[in-house]
């Protein structure tokens, strides 16, 4: 193996990871909430179908993206109502998300099967591509990277340092007794699933307009549920997060890299890498029990009702 | 000053006129009028359930009531939430406490502030650090909340109020928790406040606490007032019988004891504590008397959770031979299996631990009792039913019925509950944490009569408390723990509450200076 | 008069723009052919479990009286329904077992792939073709061999990577497949998985793709060389035909370039002049047999004769197929 | 005005009352939905919902469909129950149906009777292996058991579609990924002539009896409850902890494993790579549909395999695409998660208005 294969595998698994990344990185602000929303699947779809119908229509793949959240976000306003209203179950109404998503998105994208856009072209960034290896890995990617770049230090900022994170941590951790300080606890927790939505649909759109340009149904093949492995395993630190995305981008590619070196492993054990080195990861990784358990948003999955405050 | 004196006699700081709080088939509040001056404290007292947190709760914008108004410096408002509440200037400590464990004391106090708050305040850490020397509430404002005693998190609690400056401060039973020396503290700050013009709304079951520092006090009974006096004018027995109506003499005095044979000893036990800020255990040595009650006293956080739970077996290290229950050691054991040679334990949680939320009380009967309910595996419910009706009558807990669920009860009814239960085992042994924490003095007499009789039957018991005149009431013997080493065993009578008080803070230990977070004499 | 029913059980959506989209298109082909005559019925996202066997026999029951079953793990569920329905008509797509109402037919794809191999082989300047197989069925053994084949024949130093993306379908991991052969150098991309992604990602790198099963032309007009259509109108026409007119016989049909049922489609005018006299004339010479890629002697990667000088493989060897060509260096995975 | 109003006790003719008034709601729905596409909205509906239950085959086919639901979902009621969050049993359904195979494939000549029980008892022992190992990485190393137990379900796949190619793959299959067909000793038996109503079905009812009898019937299941709504109350009162997370997670691996070995061993009759449609994760709203109660299951899975089974039968008899069909289902269950609002709560009709 060659520097330049190798840059070449670390550029792929940036690529790769980054839809994990996005869905991820909305799922853990929704989780820090005390919600948990497994409906990625469904969102990603209706995010994806309607990118590509609105960049199709428009010819605009900016407008596609904007399109994509937007409809991600309604996906998500959907399960707000339910859980947060009507207080049913976050983990039954994900699956039903899921399922309502995936069935949705095959009906409104029925008729544009079979066509493609001009998806975002990759820009090499002014003399940061041009540091040697890392400039190649990390600054030739498309837009949408940059932007996961971005939208991930700011949502670590955000998270770890200031009021807003505090507020999000609060409400996770105890909604009871933030609703007595006077925090306004389904406030932030709508709030906090549309953004989920609002990034589930980029990774939609992201998979759609720029992965494969192109809308096929159920395309999204189960990133979802990665996507929600991953928030765990970063223990919902947004840090850790972009680590296990692309950890497990990396792990994916390998197993096709390897394949091509012709390395002499069957490819159905080399396609479980990915995940057996998540465990594996894991394990080394949360060994320290203690710290664990504090850093999980404890009201994680519990409705809150402030009618019920005791 | 002149000035608060002269709106002292014009303008209520706070008025309450017929403010009222139906919950789903139970009045909370009916028609609760109450006038607070400027500068006042001002008890609110009541048997458990009689609606005081639910008033003050309105007062704080958390319960929206059903009528009535609330008139703030003469005017009317709305009081819609907390945080409405803040910018008018009231500050609350709520009895069950509405802090976030993992987040730190200055991030929970930084939480509560308002932006205009915060960005007045240049440095929070340093201004905390500033207002617990002063007021001698001693916290660090980097620790995390997990690692806090209850006691600590009653201080943290009263911090948060102290931070911003307020016209009103709402203390819904802040003191049941700490030692004398913090009460007395506190009381210190509470009256500065008061001079400075800061009326105090007070809530609190120890009435000698509201005879000291209470210029009025309203009293409820099922949601009503049923009577106002003046505290000072009245001592904690005439208080006691308009709360509950006629009761038995309260604190007579009960008969002291000698232990019999000696049941439960702790023998030289060195423990390391697995908390991040926990105390570690320190060569204790004691024995437990068979027909004795032997008090602990102490000031939260000084090693008595490690102690009650390498004992009750919760902390599942084996401590070999340090532990031995009738000379047969039983520090390999499990907790359950302990409990099956007759032990029997009361948390200071009584709900989330002691008691099972979402459970009826038949099924939190079951949580630790389940000799004699259980055949080859199968719960025999209907007996079970039949006894926990039957806990729920002798103990006189107030409820629907055995169906309950334990959250839908209140704290002291579910304390009385669970006394009845660990009781109920005929226990040889009892460990006790806090049995009338935020208890009325109704059912903390109640309480206190059945821990008597479990005594006199020959149990051993060991009270840990930090409420040290319940322990003078109780104990036969007493000893004080600080920074996880236990003082010299000492008969009650043979003691003083000056001499436990400085156990507590320490000076029996012979290597000195390492007892650094004194608190305030 | 009730009209003549038939049903289709696909694997995948229709929307697949793969397999199950070109079973789809037949079947509507088939449908307009006949008109009034035929109603068709499909289910599609069949899952190959115990699914399978329900909602064939559901068909059976609904009165259909042809039932395509189109993808292999329908097999053994299609041959328990069979039995039960003497009277319907069933044929199933890449199988081998039938029974007295029970036909297969299947393509010979190998054509398709041997032209394929042949353009690859001149296309590419890295020497090295890159090949996306999904599993390792002998459909696909057997096409890698044939694409190999061809290349061999116009490019002796011609090198084949294979990666096994274990999927049939998912745009995404066929991306990263396409990626990760392309990094290593591969500039001609033949792919036996059924999304047009691996197309989108060569054209984004500026090589070459053939596509897969549909017309893929529109998805990657730059990179992309002509795709090998699954053409599966005409043998469903000719089927229904003959059960309607009695004279259906349970058989194992193979189609090819010879029956339409296999097309070179799209071939893109931007190819050199002499690459596509040779495409066509290869074409011509599979499509009338004196081109044929299981012509003896052919000997396998280990150095064993596999098919002896003077044999060309029967339809029956063909589907057994399990070993790679001489010059091919990696093993057949089990 | 109109207000809402928390109730004191759950409302128990809610409880009934909130299915219905969410089918209604569905129906409805279904009405506008299937007349904007010009299909006739009664025919469709019937065909959804009605239809799976109308003749003897149907029933089976949905007993049938219903029977790895259910096993798999009786399992993952009393993990939930414990609050422990396995969404593995899937993996586990794969590991059963891989296991029992591996058993039935090396006596494939014997015709021996005890052939099946030990496929049976293999796949069992196989779901709870593959349970066991996230749990003791749980109990052990402290991994999060929801990230676990998910990589466990794609590990188990890809093993066996590895065994399907490799090993266990039909010498005489022309080299497909399917393992021979099981003899007749290793098939489970069929309960009706004509029908594919298996021994599976059985018992899956039957685990959905013993969950519900363990779970309130006896000291175990009561701590498995405790140690679920509220840990620290469980460590209190010195339930081992160690052993109920064993016992749920033993439990559940072992009727998910039973499901797959029951369904490789009975409608299948061979090793195949699909051998579930994603039971596993259906049988999480399973679970949560029938309110973590293993009798609740019940209900839930027939619930759950009437529509999937309507959702085919729609394409067949109405050409209605299964696109619209999953559109409906997630609207249906939508509605009755929706529904159970009115069971801790009431709608409250006043005049006067207050505050
Ligand atoms: N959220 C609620 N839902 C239903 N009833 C409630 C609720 N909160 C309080 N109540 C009812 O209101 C009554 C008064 O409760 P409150 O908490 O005000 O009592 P309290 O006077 O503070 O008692 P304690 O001395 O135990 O603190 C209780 O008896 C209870 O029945
Ligand atoms: N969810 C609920 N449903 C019904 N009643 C409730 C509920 N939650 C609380 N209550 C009522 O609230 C009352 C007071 O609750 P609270 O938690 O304030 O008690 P408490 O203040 O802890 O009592 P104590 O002063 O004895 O510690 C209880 O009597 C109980 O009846
Ligand atoms: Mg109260
Ligand atoms: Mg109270």
């Amino acid at each position: 193996m060659d520097a330049d294969l190798i840059v070449q595998i670390l550029f792929a698994a940036i690529k790769t990871g980054t839809p994990l990344l996005l869905i991820a990185l909305g799922e853990v602000i929704c989780e820090k909430s005390g919600v948990l929303n497994l409906g990625q699947e469904g969102m990603m779809l209706m995010g994806a179908v309607v990118g590509f119908i609105a960049a199709y229509a428009t010819g605009n793949a900016g407008l596609g993206v904007l399109g994509a959240m937007l409809m991600g976000s309604f996906m998500s306003l959907i399960f707000a109502v339910l859980v947060l209203q009507l207080g049913a179950n976050q983990v039954a109404t994900g699956l039903a998300l899921t399922i309502f998503g995936t069935g949705l998105s095959a009906f409104v994208g029925s008729d544009f099967v079979g066509n493609t856009v001009q998806g975002f072209q990759p820009i090499a960034i002014p003399v940061l591509s041009s540091i040697p290896y890392l400039g190649d890995i990390l600054f030739k990617h498309d837009i949408l990277v940059y932007l996961s770049f971005v939208l991930a230090f700011v949502i670590a900022y955000v998270a770890n340092k200031t009021r807003v994170g505090l507020v999000l941590k609060a409400v996770g951790e105890n909604p009871h007794a933030a609703n007595a300080i006077g925090i306004k606890v389904l406030q932030v927790r709508y709030l906090a699933i549309l953004f989920g939505g609002a990034m589930t649909g980029l990774a939609g759109a992201y998979m759609s307009l720029v992965y494969t340009p192109m809308w096929a149904e159920n395309m999204t093949a189960g990133r979802g549920w990665i996507a929600l492995a991953l928030v765990v395993f970063a223990s919902w630190r947004v840090g850790r997060i972009m680590l296990g995305a692309y950890l497990f981008g990396f792990a994916s590619i390998m197993h096709l890299v390897l394949q091509g070196l012709g390395v002499n492993i069957s490819s159905n054990l080399l396609a479980m890498m990915p995940y057996v080195a998540t465990v594996i990861v894991m394990v080394i990784i949360s060994a320290d029990q203690f710290k664990e358990k504090l850093l999980a948003p404890r009201s994680l999955g519990k409705p809150f009702d402030p009618r019920n405050m005791a | 000053m002149a000035e608060t004196l002269k709106k002292r006699h014009s303008i209520a700081r706070i008025e309450l006129a017929n403010i009222t709080k139906q919950y789903p088939g139970c009045l909370a509040n009916d028609s609760v009028s109450l006038t607070l001056m400027p500068g006042e404290i001002h008890a609110l007292l009541g048997e458990n359930g009689a609606g005081k947190s639910t008033l003050v709760k309105t007062i704080y914008g958390v319960v929206a009531p059903d009528s009535g108004d609330i008139l703030w410096d003469g005017k009317a408002v709305e009081i819609k939430s907390p945080s409405k509440a803040r910018e008018l200037g009231i500050g609350m400590v709520f009895q069950h406490f509405s802090l976030f464990e993992t987040l730190t004391v200055s991030q929970n106090i930084e939480l509560c502030l308002s932006k205009t708050q915060l960005t007045s305040i240049d440095n929070l850490s340093h201004k905390i650090s500033e207002l617990s020397t002063k007021y001698g509430l001693n916290v660090d404002p980097s620790r995390y909340v997990h690692s806090l005693s209850i006691g600590e998190r009653q201080r943290v609690e009263i911090m948060r109020c102290l931070v911003q400056s307020v016209k009103l401060l709402i203390l819904d039973e802040p003191t049941s928790v700490l030692t004398p020396q913090e009460v007395s503290g506190l009381f210190v700050v509470l009256r500065t406040l008061a001079k400075e013009g800061c009326s105090i709304l007070f809530i609190s079951h120890k009435l000698h606490e509201v005879t000291e520092i209470c210029q009025q006090a309203t009293i409820l009974r099922a949601g009503k007032v049923i009577a106002t006096c003046e505290p000072a004018r009245e001592t904690p027995a005439t208080i006691a019988k308009m709360m509950v109506g006629e009761l038995a003499e309260q604190d007579a005095g009960y008969s002291k004891k000698e232990g019999r044979h000696t049941l439960f000893t702790v023998n030289a036990l060195n423990l390391t504590t697995k908390q991040p800020f926990g105390t570690g255990l320190k060569n204790i040595n004691f024995e437990l008397k068979a027909g004795e009650i032997l008090g602990i006293a102490g000031v939260a956080g000084n090693g008595q959770d490690e102690l009650m739970a390498i004992i009750s077996g919760e902390d599942e290290r084996n401590t070999g031979h340090a532990l031995s229950l009738e000379e047969q050691s039983i520090g390999q054991l499990s907790a359950g299996q302990r409990r099956k040679l007759g032990m029997a334990y009361v948390p200071e949680e009584r709900l989330g631990r002691g008691a099972v939320p979402d459970m009826s009380l038949t099924e939190n009967t079951l949580l630790t009792h389940s000799q004699g309910f259980i055949k080859k595996g199968l719960v025999q419910w209907q007996p079970l039913k039949e006894y926990a009706n039957k806990l729920i009558a002798q103990y006189k807990v107030k409820c629907h019925g055995e169906f309950s669920e334990a959250k839908s009860l209140s704290g002291g009814n579910l304390q009385k509950f669970i006394m009845g239960r660990e009781i109920g085992q005929n226990p040889k042994v009892l460990i006790c944490a806090h049995p009338t924490w935020g208890v009325d003095v109704g059912a903390a007499l109640a309480i206190h009569q059945a821990l008597l009789a479990l005594r006199d039957q020959g149990a051993a018991i060991l009270l840990v408390s930090e409420d040290i005149d319940e322990l003078f009431l109780l104990a036969d013997r007493m000893a004080a723990v600080c920074d996880g080493h236990l003082s010299p065993v000492v008969k009650t009578a043979d003691t003083s509450i000056d001499q436990i008080g400085q156990w507590m803070a320490g000076t029996f230990i012979s290597t000195p200076a390492h007892h650094t977070e004194e608190t305030t004499a | 008069e009730e009209p003549f029913k038939v049903g289709f059980v696909y694997v995948g959506p229709i929307g697949d723009l793969g397999w199950s989209y070109e079973h789809d298109r037949g079947r509507e082909e088939m449908q307009k052919y006949f008109g009034d005559k035929v109603k068709t019925t499909f289910v599609e996202n069949v899952a190959e479990g115990a699914d399978a066997q329900r909602v064939i026999t559901q068909l059976a029951k609904a009165g259909n009286q042809v039932i395509f079953t189109t993808s292999f793990g329908f097999m053994n569920p299609t041959v328990k329904v069979a039995k039960r329905f003497p009277n319907v008509v069933f044929e199933h797509a890449t199988g081998y077992k039938r029974a007295k109402n029970l036909g297969t037919y299947t393509l010979r794809t190998y054509e398709g792939r041997y032209v394929s191999g042949v353009t690859a082989g001149l296309l590419t300047k890295t020497n090295t073709i890159g090949y996306i197989g999904a599993f390792p069925i002998p459909e696909v053994i057997r096409d890698i061999d044939a694409t190999y084949m061809g290349a061999k024949s116009v490019n002796p130093d011609v090198k084949l990577k294979i990666v096994w993306a274990n999927t049939w379908y998912d745009p995404g991991k066929e991306t990263d497949a396409a990626n990760a052969l392309m990094d290593q150098g591969v500039d001609v991309l033949i792919q036996h998985t059924d999304s047009p992604a691996p197309l989108i990602a060569a054209q984004k790198r500026g090589i070459r793709a053939i596509g897969q099963a549909s017309d893929m032309s529109k998805f990657a007009p730059k990179a992309h060389v002509f795709s090998v259509r699954d053409n599966w109108a005409p043998y469903y026409i000719k089927t229904v035909q003959q059960v309607m007119d009695g004279t259906w016989k349970s058989q194992d049909f193979w189609g090819g370039f010879h029956d339409d049922m296999l097309q070179l489609t799209s071939i893109n005018p931007n190819l050199p002049a002499d690459v596509r006299a040779k495409i066509d004339a290869t074409y011509q010479g599979v499509k009338s047999g004196t081109i044929q890629p299981f012509k003896g002697p052919i000997t396998d990667n280990t150095g064993k004769i596999v098919v002896p000088a003077g044999h060309t493989l029967t339809d029956k060897e063909l589907a057994k197929v399990n070993w790679y060509v001489d010059g091919i260096t990696d093993k057949v995975p089990n | 005005m109109m207000r809402i109003q928390a109730r004191t006790e759950p409302s128990s003719l809610m409880k009934v009352a909130s299915p219905l008034i969410a089918i209604v709601c569905t129906l409805l729905f279904g009405c506008i939905l299937f007349s904007a596409l010009n299909k006739n909205p009664f025919e469709a509906l019937h065909v959804l919902l009605i239809a799976p239950l109308s003749d003897m085959y149907n029933v089976g086919e949905m007993l049938v469909k219903m029977g790895p639901l259910l096993l798999c979902a009786v399992g993952l009621s009393l993990c939930y129950r414990a609050n422990m969050w396995n969404i593995g049993a899937e993996g586990q359904l794969l590991a059963g149906a891989l296991g029992g195979s591996v058993v039935a494939l090396a006596f494939i000549d014997s015709e021996s009777v005890f052939v099946l029980p030990c496929a049976l008892l293999a796949g069992i022992v196989s779901g709870m292996f593959w349970a066991a190992i996230p749990t003791f990485l749980k109990l052990r190393f402290n991994s999060n058991l929801i990230l676990t137990t998910i990589m466990f379900n794609y590990i188990g796949l890809y093993l066996l579609i590895w065994a399907v190619n490799g090993p266990l793959r039909d010498p005489d299959g022309y080299g497909f990924p399917e393992s021979a067909l099981f003899s007749e000793a290793a098939t489970l038996p069929t309960l009706f002539d004509g029908s594919r109503i298996h021994l599976g079905i059985l018992f899956a009812i039957l685990s959905a009896f013993i969950g519900w009898f363990v779970l309130t019937k006896t000291h175990l299941g009561f701590q498995i409850r405790v140690f679920g709504a509220d840990e620290p109350a469980a460590k209190y009162a010195g339930f081992n902890s160690k052993k109920l997370s064993w016992f749920v997670m033993l439990f559940s691996g072992a009727l998910a494993g039973l499901a797959g070995v029951s369904e490789v061993t009975g409608p299948i009759g061979q090793l195949v790579p699909n051998v579930s449609p994603g039971y596993g994760y259906s049988a999480i709203i399973v679970a949560y549909l029938g309110r973590l109660h293993p009798l609740g299951a019940i209900v839930a899975a027939i619930f759950l395999a009437v529509l999937y089974m309507g959702g085919d039968l729609a394409q067949i008899q109405m050409g209605i695409p299964v696109a619209v069909v999953g559109m409906f289902q997630g609207v249906l269950l939508f509605f009755l998660l929706a529904c159970d609002f009115f069971i801790r709560n009431r709608l409250i009709f006043n005049k006067q208005a207050t505050h």
